[in-house]
């Protein structure tokens, strides 16, 4: 009963994953992906992750992909967007990813070929997974929280001028 | 409720395909927004192997490294999508072949 | 419980969830009508009662109509999928000590996802319909969602840090001797400001504001699916009130009543106070929300979160 | 003992208070929170001092594991020993009296808040330098004392010479504080710890008196201590530091952070006994700074300059005795010369506030009836300065004298250097009190120091009167050499030295029975007083030797044939640029494309060797 829901998990997370890259209507591609998301989801807690699972829905689909969404709407491309992406996509320009994805593929496979091991069937529960993240990685979340912060500012920065505020002052001017 | 054993292997590739369709996306893809969430499929997938790895040993380090994956994730989407809202403001355009000027 | 048992109970946790909001449609006419010094539905049934059912009628024989505009799938898709999050949330409250669907040791962070996924609902639909108040309104569930979910997980975690489990049970059992609402009052203010916003309800409904976006996300929707919406939005008020019970009100805990109908009672009172909110305080402007979002709520619920770690450290000594 | 950590964090958080105030909180609220930590922390130590006095047992307090990094596990702790006892009684006695005097000194000052965030700050870092039980933790005080030093010398920062000397101090002491982290490096890698007692004994377990590794350890060490001690040839910065608040100058560079060198040695004494060649050197560094500070003094006019090379030659004191092994006499004639330097810098300041900001002596005279408290205050201190018999000054370093005396060998030379150190002390002191307070008058003091000053001057008075009968708990901490009985007449001559000193300055600058006019005006005579008040001509000496030839240097480097490979290697670049520039087409796909070319041709490699 489990294991088929593994690998029915794990067949929606490849489809969901391959109709997203492949659609040209980006809210679309957005769907499957938070699909494939919550199957990944999914997967984290059939492997005994479950704090993994619960911040892959909460952060990954609900804050991350959120803000795909709202850029999605801010730009609100329509109709236009979507024909071009769909020019884009034409199978002519398929070959030469496909090729490489798929080299790489079949290198990975024949690289994880040999892995005997089973899963261990232990829940790590998020205690634990606390306990070890502020004790030996305590540097590592420094580093991340750095990250963070730079991302944060990055953003606020790049992002910053997107808006042009009209100065409703000067009448005259509308540069 | 405990987890579950099945081959490693399996879930390898499963991360190992997820990687792939990212690639393949990364590189047929125009849209400054679809590469981004290609990247997001890549990562993801390493999550997946990090997190099936943790699985094995039935330690936590999987999970950490998703952690900092999701970090990198946020950080990443956070700029990234700055970037796509600059382009398309000064290029009137999200096509990455046409945004190839150093100086907008 | 058996198998079948679980489903069958599910399945009356969802009749019973659904057919409660759609009381509570009445309901909350019949108090704010009390409040405010009028009437409400009075008309059908006694005290107006079988207005549920009229208004079920109309809504369900209305025509099914979708703009020729619209994103069809997703059009269809948003209101499912408020509807099924919101449900889905529903899995892991805990009725009384051994009436619950599920007991993961994540069911917080459960109930969180649910409610940080049902802001797809608003979001695909504002931008399905294609319509610039509709997408208007869907930004700013978008932001404000956002925005108020981060504090919302924040403010949890002080509950989290004194019990020492995600386990919704665990906590509530830890609450034996104090409600967390005592030493958790912070926490629970910005939870119920948090979740209000979650919900979009008044006075933080500004996806929907109807001066000034007509009605904001679904502006276009009408007959079943307008009602899903709506399902879903009451839904969403009896999951934040279940979750405010069992988080600080001491869940099922309770001397003499069995433990059910403490819960429920409990439930229903949060629920009225949320109707009360909505009946006294007016909306607020969109820069003043996100500036109490992330100026005051975000802060405070900091400043809970490292008093509650000082305290927590110093009485493990 | 509980008290022990709000020793150092009491004032710590009031400095951080204040700091976070932003200069917003009122004056008298700075005032109060500046003093009153200050007096706070010295009940405590009152409270330590006296447990410790009780039962002479050492005091441990461990915070935290400051870090943890393989077997390198520095925590923050403290150790209280006799030294350490002693170090903070005066660090925050003395603290508190200048805190106090600050109050009135400062109050006009627009920025009273920070001044005192930065007072209490360094109060912080210097408990914690003394209190360390780790050197690391001890670097941190040490370097956390350069930084306020800096920013109190700095403090007037709008006037750029203030910044100019800031830096000067900051920069100079780096030179010594390089020197000694290069010395914990070595003692870590040598010793594996850093722990002041576990290092100790390691360092006596492992090593041979006489040994390469402790006499360059050592030396690295006496490097950072010459540095914050001001000894030669790292003592240029002294003077100049006196551009910062009178205060300052009395709790900074005279009482406390510039005796931390000295600290330093007497606290790793162990380590400094297995390297005899060392201790001769600081000896003799100790005694050549003496006489070389004094003799600057003596040419002087700024009030505080003199003061500022006085207390360089009265460190070099210190150093003569850490050199000859009388540690305990060291510590002894830190303490005394606090409890009198302090004396005289507050006299000095009290002199400069009344008198409208002026520091030139000869613009002074005559302060004798008009500021009688401050006057009484000044000859007190010029007493102890100069070791007139029963004055403080005068025990402690009677005590280094005859230890320098019974050192074998070299012990007369050192001890006749020091004499006529001691000569020249007592001479330019007396010169100071003759010229400022006697004779006629200058400038007019427009106002009278009120309480907030007079208490500090009174008590210090008291102290540097009465300082000399102190025992301190020295013994068991420090090795006390208990020297030899000396032949009388070797105690007469100390004893009559500074006698004879007053003598002189009174016939050259009171009763001006002797002239030396005519030999000042005489081309050598003017020659060599303008060589004296240049300081010795060391800041030029440097400028010559360091700073000239490193420009130069640089000059001259700047078109070097040298430069020929680097064009060619710019040329060289700017080819393979125009060759790889087409690789850059600014298209984010290709750029991708041609990273998974490259991931799969690794991965096919890692495959393969694998296979």
């Amino acid at each position: 009963m489990m294991e088929s829901l593994f690998y029915g998990a794990s067949a929606v997370a490849l489809l969901a994953t391959v109709a997203a890259l492949t659609r040209a209507n980006a809210a679309h591609a957005l769907i499957y992906l938070i699909v494939s998301l919550l199957a990944v989801a999914v997967l984290f807690f059939l492997m005994g992750a479950p704090f993994a699972a619960a911040l892959e829905i909460v952060v990954y689909a609900g804050a991350i992909m959120v803000l795909f969404v709202f850029v999605i709407m801010m730009l609100n491309l329509g109709e236009a967007g979507n024909s071009r992406e769909r020019e884009w996509l034409a199978p002519r320009k398929w070959i030469v990813p496909g090729i490489l994805a798929g080299i790489l593929l079949l290198e990975l496979v024949l690289a994880v070929r040999h892995a005997p091991d089973n899963t261990s069937g232990v829940e790590v529960p998020p205690k634990m997974v606390g306990l070890t993240l502020f004790g030996p990685y305590v540097l590592a979340v420094e580093i991340a929280s750095l990250l963070l912060l730079t991302g944060l500012v990055g953003a606020y920065h790049i992002g910053r001028r997107f808006i042009v505020r009209r100065d409703f002052s000067r009448p005259g001017d509308n540069s | 409720m405990g987890g579950l054993q099945i081959p490693l292997e399996h879930v390898l590739l499963i991360a190992s395909c997820l990687f792939s369709c990212g690639l393949a996306g990364l590189m047929l893809r125009r849209n400054l927004i679809f590469m981004l969430m290609s990247l997001e499929v890549m990562l993801n997938s390493a999550a997946l192997a990090f997190v099936a790895a943790g699985a094995r040993w039935g330690q936590p380090d999987g999970q950490i490294i998703f952690l900092f994956i999701l970090s990198i994730a946020a950080a990443e989407v956070a700029v990234g999508l700055g970037l796509v809202l600059q382009i398309q403001r000064r290029f009137k355009t999200l096509d990455m072949d046409q945004a190839n000027r150093l100086r907008g | 419980m058996s198998e079948l048992g679980t489903i069958t109970f599910g399945l009356f946790i969802i009749v019973a969830a659904v057919g409660g909001a759609a009381v509570l449609t009445w309901f909350e006419r019949r108090l704010l009508g009390v409040w405010q010094d009028r009437y409400g539905p009075n008309r059908l049934g006694p005290l107006g009662v079988f207005q549920v059912a009229a208004d079920m009628l109309k809504l369900l024989t209305k025509d099914d109509w979708i703009p020729p505009f619209a994103d069809r799938p997703v059009f269809v898709f948003a209101p499912t999928a408020i509807v099924v999050a919101m449900l889905l949330g529903f899995a892991v409250v805990p009725f009384s000590p051994d009436l619950y669907l599920l007991d993961i040791n994540i069911g917080l962070l459960f109930f969180l996802g649910m409610t940080s996924l049902a802001v797809y609902a608003v979001l695909l639909g504002g931008l399905a319909s294609n319509n610039k108040y509709a997408l208007l309104g869907g930004l700013r569930s978008a932001a404000q969602m956002v925005s108020y979910e981060v504090f919302m997980g924040l403010s949890l975690m002080g509950v989290v840090m004194l019990t020492g489990s995600f386990s919704l049970r665990a906590i509530v059992e830890a609450q034996r001797d104090l409600w967390y609402c005592i030493p958790q009052f912070l926490g629970l203010f910005t939870f119920i400001i948090a979740g209000v916003a979650e919900s979009h309800r008044l006075p933080f409904d500004l996806p929907e504001a109807e001066h000034e976006l007509t009605a904001g996300f679904h502006t276009e929707y009408g007959g079943m699916k307008f009602a899903m919406f709506m399902l879903g939005e009451y839904l969403g008020l009896i999951l934040i009130s279940c979750m405010i019970t069992t988080l600080f009100f001491g869940g099922w805990l309770g001397p003499w009543l069995p433990p059910v109908v403490w819960f429920c009672l409990k439930v229903f009172i949060i629920i009225c106070f949320f109707i009360l909110l909505r009946a006294g305080i007016p909306r607020p402007r969109y820069d003043q929300l996100m500036t109490l979002g992330w100026k005051i709520m975000l802060p405070l619920t900091l400043f809970n979160l490292l008093i509650t770690g000082a305290i927590a450290l110093w009485l493990e000594g | 003992m509980a008290v022990l950590w709000l020793i150092p964090f009491l004032p710590f958080l009031s400095a951080t208070l204040m700091l976070l105030s932003a200069g917003r909180m009122p004056r008298y609220l700075s005032a109060w929170l500046g003093v009153g930590s200050i007096g706070l922390a010295a009940v405590c130590v009152a409270l330590v001092a006296r447990a410790y006095l009780a039962d002479h047992q050492v005091q441990e307090l461990t915070l935290w594991t400051w870090m943890s990094v393989d077997n390198f596990t520095p925590r923050i702790a403290f150790r209280v020993d006799g030294l350490t006892v002693v170090m903070m009684s005066v660090i925050t006695g003395v603290g508190f009296l200048i805190h106090l005097y600050s109050v009135e000194f400062m109050w006009e000052d627009e920025s009273i808040c920070r001044y005192f965030a930065y007072m209490n700050l360094f109060v912080a870092a210097m408990l914690l330098l003394v209190m360390a039980d780790n050197l690391l933790l001890l670097y941190l005080g040490w370097e956390g004392v350069g930084a306020c030093s800096y920013l109190l010398v700095g403090f007037w920062y709008r006037d750029p010479d203030n910044g100019r000397a800031a830096r000067k101090a900051f920069i100079v002491t780096r030179v010594g504080d390089t020197a000694m982290a290069l010395g914990l490096f070595l003692l870590f890698t040598e010793l594996g710890t850093l722990d002041i007692q576990p290092l100790m004994a390691a360092a006596n377990d492992r090593w041979q008196i006489g040994d390469t590794l402790p006499i360059l350890a050592t030396a690295l060490l006496l490097g950072g201590a010459l540095g914050k001690s001001a000894q030669l040839p790292l003592h240029t910065w002294l003077p100049d530091a006196m551009a910062g608040p009178t205060p300052v100058s009395a709790l900074i560079h005279a009482a406390t952070m510039v005796t931390a060198g000295v600290y330093l040695i007497a606290r790793l004494y162990e380590l400094f006994l297995l390297a005899p060649p060392t201790l001769a050197v600081i000896a003799w560094i100790g005694l050549l700074t003496l006489l070389l500070a004094a003799f600057t003094a003596l040419a002087q006019k700024d009030i505080k300059r003199i003061l500022a090379y006085s207390t360089i030659s009265q460190i070099g004191y210190m150093f003569l005795a850490l050199g000859v092994g009388a540690f305990a006499s060291s510590i002894f004639h830190l303490v005394t010369h606090a409890f009198f330097k302090a004396l005289l810098f507050l006299a000095a300041g009290a002199v400069i506030h009344c008198l409208h900001h002026e520091h030139n002596i000869f613009r002074m005279g005559g302060l004798r009836t008009r500021l009688p408290v401050v006057f009484l205050s000044f000859l007190i201190g010029s007493a102890a300065l100069a070791a007139l018999p029963f004055s403080s000054g005068f025990f402690s370093k009677e005590g280094i004298l005859l230890s320098a005396w019974t050192q074998p060998g070299i012990g007369p030379w050192l001890w006749a250097g020091g004499l006529l150190g001691a000569l020249l002390t007592s001479i330019y002191s007396f010169r100071l009190v003759f010229i400022v307070f006697f004779g006629e008058a200058q400038t007019e003091p427009d106002r009278q120091p009120g309480w907030q000053m007079a208490i500090p001057l009174m008590v210090l008075c008291v102290l540097s009167l009465v300082g000399g009968w102190f025992v301190l708990p020295l013994s068991g901490v420090l090795p006390d050499p208990g020297h030899d009985p000396v032949s009388h007449w070797v105690e007469y001559i100390s004893i009559g030295t500074p006698l004879l000193g007053l003598t002189v300055a009174y016939l050259l600058y009171l009763g001006r029975q002797v002239s030396i006019a005519s030999l000042m005006a005489s081309p050598a005579g003017a020659a060599v007083q303008s060589f004296w008040y240049g300081g010795a001509r060391i800041d030029k000496l440097y400028d010559l030797l360091l700073v000239r030839p490193f420009t130069g240097l640089t000059h001259w480097w700047r078109n070097e044939p040298v430069d020929l490979l680097y064009n060619a290697l710019v040329w060289m670049t700017r080819w393979g640029h125009g060759r790889l520039v087409v690789l850059q087409t600014g298209e984010l796909r290709w750029y991708a494309t041609s990273m998974v070319f490259g991931l799969l041709l690794l991965l096919a490699i890692v495959l393969r060797d694998s296979a």
